[in-house]
């Protein structure tokens, strides 16, 4: 089986002009002691109407402030799924594997 | 990473993690890698000298350009310092080139 | 049983110096035939460390960027969790109340 | 909303919406409001005049500050014009006023 996910390809390509998926790449020397660097990937990109990928909250936000209430938190373009990582932890008893979860973004969305 | 000839590595798994074991099929001490060319080896620094945690095939890292197990530098993770090797030849993981 | 969820009463309480729970209001009226408005909520504050509830992802992300990295999308404070709302629809065939999910906001965190 | 005597309200439910029945016990064409004090009633405006939809104890409005049921200004949602009106007297639900 895959031990690291590959839904990532999955991902919306990126575009500069919609919400959607970016490719990131960042070092995890501080947090585990393998892998060394992780690519988790980030979402970017505007949350102008059409949405991308919105819940209705976000769709009546995105109303209200259109409608000229320009102080409130806009929608903002961020994961909306995550893939798990294999990485290595260690404690005092010892060296371990283990699955992290909601290390990877795979989707994007407009909150 | 097309070779025809499937990487064997040192197998110790102290913890009895069974990820681990996903990497090959193991026989005793030895493992024979799957889906990797890469062996690895964990350890914890415990009086000044590695203690072995973990020798098997490199299922977490993507790539291994050394013949021979060089120490990555050390991490400090939960207040104790590890190290680790990775490596491309078999059963490299067997010694670790460390100085402390 | 209760009809309108009363779940957001236990969001985070308002803190301009942390993403939390803040009310909002809006109209519905181009959206549904009831009710007229709806405390939707919204999420609101800064993103910085410690994040407010936040995915390991996010904790990479504001790492990594906290690291000089600053072009990339910082971590945003949006809902992470909703309450559904009974709302009336109006279709050809006639007129109908259903429970729309994801429209109140009911928990934040730094995504 | 601590009245001691319960609201009623005319019942019509055209489209069999269960929800609707949660607002109260229904008799026939009236329904013994449970946790309101408002009517409500719903219509499709079909050649120009109100086809009433649902009448019932109103369960998703907060308020109702008329005594009659006044028709609010119409919607159209989905290319159908609605009209709706809410009341806070007994069976007030039972006529709409409306002027197209």
């Amino acid at each position: 089986r895959s031990l690291r996910s590959t839904r990532d390809s999955t991902g919306k390509p990126v575009n500069a002009n919609t919400c959607g998926l970016k490719s990131l790449t960042v070092s995890l020397f501080k947090a585990f002691l393998g892998p060394n660097t992780a690519r988790i990937n980030n979402c970017q990109g505007p949350c102008v109407f059409p949405l991308s990928n919105p819940t209705y909250h976000a769709s009546l936000l995105n109303s209200y402030i259109e409608n000229g209430n320009a102080e409130e938190r806009a929608p903002c373009c961020v994961p909306t799924a995550y893939d798990t990582l294999v990485v290595i932890k260690v404690k005092p008893e010892g060296t371990y594997i283990c699955l992290q979860p909601n290390m990877l973004a795979s989707e994007c969305g407009c909150r | 990473q097309s070779s025809p000839q499937k990487r064997q590595c040192a197998f110790k798994n102290t913890t009895a993690n069974k990820i681990f074991e996903d990497g090959g099929v193991v026989n005793g001490s030895v493992q024979v890698c799957e889906s990797t060319q890469c062996c690895v080896g964990y350890y914890r620094i415990i009086n000044d000298q590695p203690r072995v945690d973990i020798l098997a095939c490199d299922i977490v890292e993507m790539s291994c350009p050394n013949n021979a197990c060089i120490a990555q530098p050390a991490q400090v993770l939960n207040n104790i310092t590890s190290i680790k090797c990775a490596c491309n030849t078999d059963l490299c993981n067997n010694n670790i080139t460390w100085t402390s």
